[in-house]
């Protein structure tokens, strides 16, 4: 689980006056609660299924590379995004009425948790394809040199997509043009029930990318400013032109998706995992250096418990989506939709 | 007699599989210490060990490819793929090597493996984890395909799945695995490639599989209702294509229509349509109609995935005013 | 008017979308110092230097998967497939991202890219580059699907393509590359989504596309001299499909035939077959013929590989056949 | 092209009197004739096709690897593989025919020059798919362990398909389960058209291998007893349990496949790259060391080039295999065969 590896970044902190860690905390702990308000959804009945993967124990790697991150940056995120999106500026009652399939969502219902896209900010999709979404930024890397636009795209992804192929195609093509370009590897420790010593032989991750060419390093995700330290060298040097690859250590502190209670892991693993909390460490962090009193985190865990009780409330009074939207946006605006079965049928047997 | 659900019926299949034949494997994601995300081989890897029942990495290309190499060497291979979703990935193992071997190399060798794997709605799973790709398959020579809709099938057409010589597809159901039946599994099952005559009635003949055998025969019932007998036909396997029990079935009967849950744009129901239209034509007095999946991705809301395929309403309706055609007639 | 081959011509659309439009890009294996492997995009890296014409490694998953990234963000790709078989190891990222993007993220985004490639028999290449799969494409929603059979619309229906919102899957023939024509490429085209009717006749329709329509003409001037005159439907695109004119032509005919190189079952042929058989049946006098691909894998033996799809002569003897019967009755 | 790395090996040399260089120098002049004469049938208008990939300065790979693999060992290889099926034992004249589309070649004409495959000995087959075999030598290796049979599987490619993600994702397995399997890259500078430089930004392809956790070397390919020590050491340690990885540095002598001139290679970089050969080498060597007499060696070649005319002659006056077979073995002998269209068609129009 510890994962170290030479080139693992001991983590520089800034000076306290020009700390960013009042704000990770903040962008932290709305992930946390965004991310329990989504399990209250389930249980409430008013989530669209059971696929849903919570972030808990990851917030510092979303709060951490995203604040690396520019406004004309892009990305695309695995099925476990939520908390990536959010600190990339997400409005959570839209993220939330699109977990529960709502026509208010920000895909109109249609995507949901696993599908959620928002150009304006840079996110160019969720995937429910282990990997799938990886591609896409050597792409995005094409676009931003051809526009000489400065965009650096950073693909995340959990430590099960390095079993997938495409991902080392995408870093081989990364490296070999020099492309604006970032992988972040959310190592979880685990894909599903398959711990990641059981899915490979060699944990140290960076050290595929390093061998492809890219700029690689490996941090231990307990500590969102060594991973925004991290995350600040390799997407500036990917601005410049050296592509990156950046492995999160953290611990998955729930099951795969809601449903799973993973009963293929032992308790006192999980116990020590859950020690490794990014928000905790943070607090304590935040607290022990005086940048915070505990009251005032205390309000700020107040505000956002408020402010994501609102997102279930939106959720439960938005409406399905039409059942004639079905056949919008299959192509474009002015395109033709496909014509519904039903119509066919009609034709069919309407031949007199 | 004994009650067992769809999944249990694949469990135990496999199981005995394992037992009666040595060389029987199983390879993918999550099989063995999960017991496979939807439980179908929960607790075999208790029983026959890791050394059968192989968790993989997550690689379906390889994993496929893995149980081509394996099958030419000896074993039984029976892969997983988590989601039929996923099969687009694994097209150029499955299409170009398992289903190429034996013809490009001149019948020197075969690829005896199944491929496990589901499709289909109902879990609200989103665009790419409810598609129903079958078509795929069946469109590729050298793979035969199985789709199982009941219990009885479930564990027969895998313990047949895996005596074949050549690469099968395995498509399950994801929203048939709690579905329960009391079966016999000691009676004689119908031969490999059969289809079954789950009904009979002469207004209309009725072709389907999978999931929306259960559709169809609730409509039939509905139909029955009015005053209206189907005949319904349950595939089973796609490839083989039985095609000798549609054409007497749909000659002696002369109106068909067909039921698929996939895209009906060049999918399934596409076969089916044209094959009873060129070979029952004489016969046939109206149409046959299409009742597929609309030519759209599967949304995650509730009401636009239900909305996407057919249910027992569309398919009763579309029943009712075919054979009304004829009384009108 | 100039002479022009299938080749030059989509080179010379390539070159003029270039110039026209900066966002237009080449991605793909050996597109550019290479000039391609059938030489479309020869000498365009020295037009349009190395930024704009980007050879790749050998990595067709992540060719796609860039072009689809490319696409969202401001370029409009044009990614090259080398062989139409290679598709299987690309078809997660055509079918379940490409081809659902925008409809899962709510019509937020297209991608407007175009997917070159090419398919067929008639190079002795064997059964893993012979194939053509454009089954596979045109059964998945939110891919377009052209497949030109003219050195003209080679010309017209890439540069169409490359003005398209939605993907593009763009089927060139690669026994077609040195076909040649005179034609006059600043004459007004048919638009996108229009078939082409390339003859009139009151005997039979045949509808086709690609390579299959020069066998169909071929076999259409034999079928005339025995006094048969069939009308020639050449679909150029599947996706959209312009069933209007097909409808048409075969309500006024009465009888049609299909022809097409896939492999006939669950093929492109299966759904123009089933088509025309429900929505032209009352029009019919006799049952909609199926010519395609054989259900087989091709060799590379040239006897086998030609045995193995349609060519003019079993075109024409089986359209003499359809047409005699109705002599007879 | 030199592509040397800390592991690679010098080549430790036996003693002259039990060298086996003498049975080296013949299997790579045969395979060195055999592709010569495949040029040859092509001109004369006989072979299937254009689609014939020479391995001509590639005989040491070939001949070398399988001076390390035993009988019970198996193999899939690429579409450059007739060298190496040569040197595991294949009968000239039936792939001569197989490469003419003949019925009396190896896959009764169906397979052609890019599917080749012999059980018997071990060749699982050829593959026109690049990267297409390589997942087959992990079943293979399951395989073997499962028969306990000791056979290691080995699969060969070119340096292209180190782009194809599903290499990464085999060696990832064979590396997680220990199996009996090595992976043989054949690094002849290009793919088609393409350096391998602007491939891939770093050329040292083992060291890839090595991040998965195989045991990793390249070696140069102009010396055959350096390419089978290497080979033998990584050949043995797979069957031990530690998988293998080996990439063989040699020159594409000529085009991609027959039509190809290569435009793309300056002529000063095909003289030097012609002048690494294997088969020239081994001559010097022999020569050299005394192992054998010019006037010996020319009677080998002599009698290679009377064996491989013969398979001219025997393709030649084969026949093409008969329009019937077309529809045998897409499934089992047991199993009904495809039906005919024309069948399909004659039912279909003899309704009456
Ligand atoms: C291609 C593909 N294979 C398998 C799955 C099923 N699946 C969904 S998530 C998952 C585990 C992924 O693990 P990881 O990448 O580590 O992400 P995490 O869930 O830990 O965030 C699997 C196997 C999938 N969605 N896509
Ligand atoms: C998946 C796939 N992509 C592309 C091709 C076309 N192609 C055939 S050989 C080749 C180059 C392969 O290079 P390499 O692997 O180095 O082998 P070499 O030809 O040098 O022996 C390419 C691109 C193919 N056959 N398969
Ligand atoms: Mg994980
Ligand atoms: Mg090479």
């Amino acid at each position: 689980m510890t994962n170290t590896s030479p080139i693992e970044r001991t983590g520089e902190r800034p000076g306290a006056s020009n700390s960013r860690l009042p704000e990770f905390y903040r962008t932290m702990r709305r992930i946390r609660t965004f991310e329990e308000r989504v399990g209250e959804l389930f249980v409430r009945g008013q989530s669209a299924g059971s696929m849903l993967h919570l972030s808990i124990g990851e917030e510092a790697a979303a709060a951490g590379v995203s604040a690396a991150m520019r406004p004309q940056d892009t990305f695309t995120t695995h099925h476990r995004g939520h908390g990536i999106f959010l600190a990339r500026g997400a409005e959570p009652a839209r993220m939330m009425a699109e977990i529960g399939g709502k026509e208010a969502g920000y895909c109109h219902g249609k995507g949901g948790s696993m599908h959620i896209a928002d150009m304006g900010l840079g996110h160019l999709g969720a995937n429910a394809i282990v990997g799938g979404g990886i591609p896409a930024v050597v792409g995005a890397g094409l676009s931003a040199r051809h526009h000489a636009s400065g965009a650096v795209s950073i693909a995340f992804f959990g430590d099960g997509a390095t079993g997938q192929g495409v991902l080392y195609e995408s870093m081989n093509m990364a490296a070999l043009w020099g492309l604006p370009v970032v992988f972040v590897c959310i190592n979880n420790q685990y894909g599903m029930g398959t711990r990641i010593d059981q899915a490979t032989a060699n944990t140290a991750l960076h050290e595929r990318a390093a061998a492809f060419g890219l700029e690689a390093m490996s941090v231990d995700g307990i500590d969102v400013e060594v991973v925004a330290d991290a995350a600040r060298t390799l997407v500036e040097g990917a601005r410049a032109g050296r592509p990156g690859f950046l492995a999160i250590s953290c611990y998955r502190f729930y099951g795969h998706a809601r449903k799973d209670k993973s009963p293929y892991r032992d308790e006192a693993e999980e116990t020590a995992g859950r020690l490794r909390d990014p928000v905790g460490h943070a607090r304590a962090r935040l607290i022990e250096t005086g940048l915070a009193a505990q009251a005032e985190l205390d309000a700020v865990d107040a505000d956002v418990a408020a402010e994501m009780d609102a997102t279930i409330d939106f959720t439960i009074a938005a409406t399905e989506p039409p059942l004639a939207s079905m056949f919008r946006d299959v192509y474009a605006p002015d395109e033709p939709e496909p014509e519904p079965v039903r119509t066919r049928i009609d034709r069919v047997l309407a031949r007199d | 007699m004994i009650e067992l659900t769809y999944r249990d019926a694949l469990r135990k299949a496999l199981a005995d599989a394992m037992t009666e034949d040595p060389s029987v494997i199983l390879i993918g994601e999550e099989v063995g210490r999960y017991g496979g995300a939807y439980g179908v081989t929960k607790d075999l890897i208790r029983e026959f060990g890791p050394e059968r029942v192989i968790d993989t990495p997550i690689s379906e290309p390889s994993i496929v490819g893995a149980a081509v190499g394996a099958a030419m060497t000896g074993l039984r291979p029976v892969a997983e793929l988590m989601y039929v979703d996923f099969i687009g990935m694994t097209m150029d193992q499955l299409g170009n090597q398992a289903a190429k071997i034996r013809y490009m190399f001149g019948g020197q060798i075969g690829v005896p493996m199944v491929l496990r794997t589901q499709g289909g709605t109902g879990r609200s799973a989103g665009a790419q984890h409810s598609q129903s790709l079958e078509a795929y398959v069946m469109h590729t020579p050298g793979l035969r395909l199985a789709m199982p809709a009941t219990v009885a099938d479930a564990y027969h057409l895998l313990r047949q799945a895996l005596r074949r010589p050549d690469p099968v597809v395995f498509i399950e159901h994801k929203a048939l695995y709690t579905m329960k039946e009391t079966v016999d599994l000691d009676a004689e099952p119908l031969p490999w490639g059969r289809a079954a005559v789950r009904r009979e009635g002469g207004d209309l003949v009725i072709v389907t599989y999978s999931r929306q055998l259960h559709y169809v025969m609730d409509a039939a019932n509905r139909l029955a209702e009015q005053g209206v007998e189907a005949t319904v036909i349950d595939l089973r396997t796609l490839n083989p294509l039985d095609f000798d029990t549609i054409r007497e079935r749909v000659n002696a009967v002369g109106r068909a229509m067909v039921v698929s849950e996939g895209v009906m744009t060049a999918g399934v129901a596409a076969e089916l349509a044209a094959r009873i239209s060129e070979e029952c034509f004489d016969y046939l007095e109206d149409p046959v109609v299409r009742v597929a999946g609309e030519d759209i991705p599967i949304s995650v809301s509730v009401a636009l995935e239900t909305g996407s395929v057919p249910g027992p309403g569309l398919i009763a309706e579309t029943a009712l005013r075919l054979t009304g055609k004829r009384a009108a007639a």
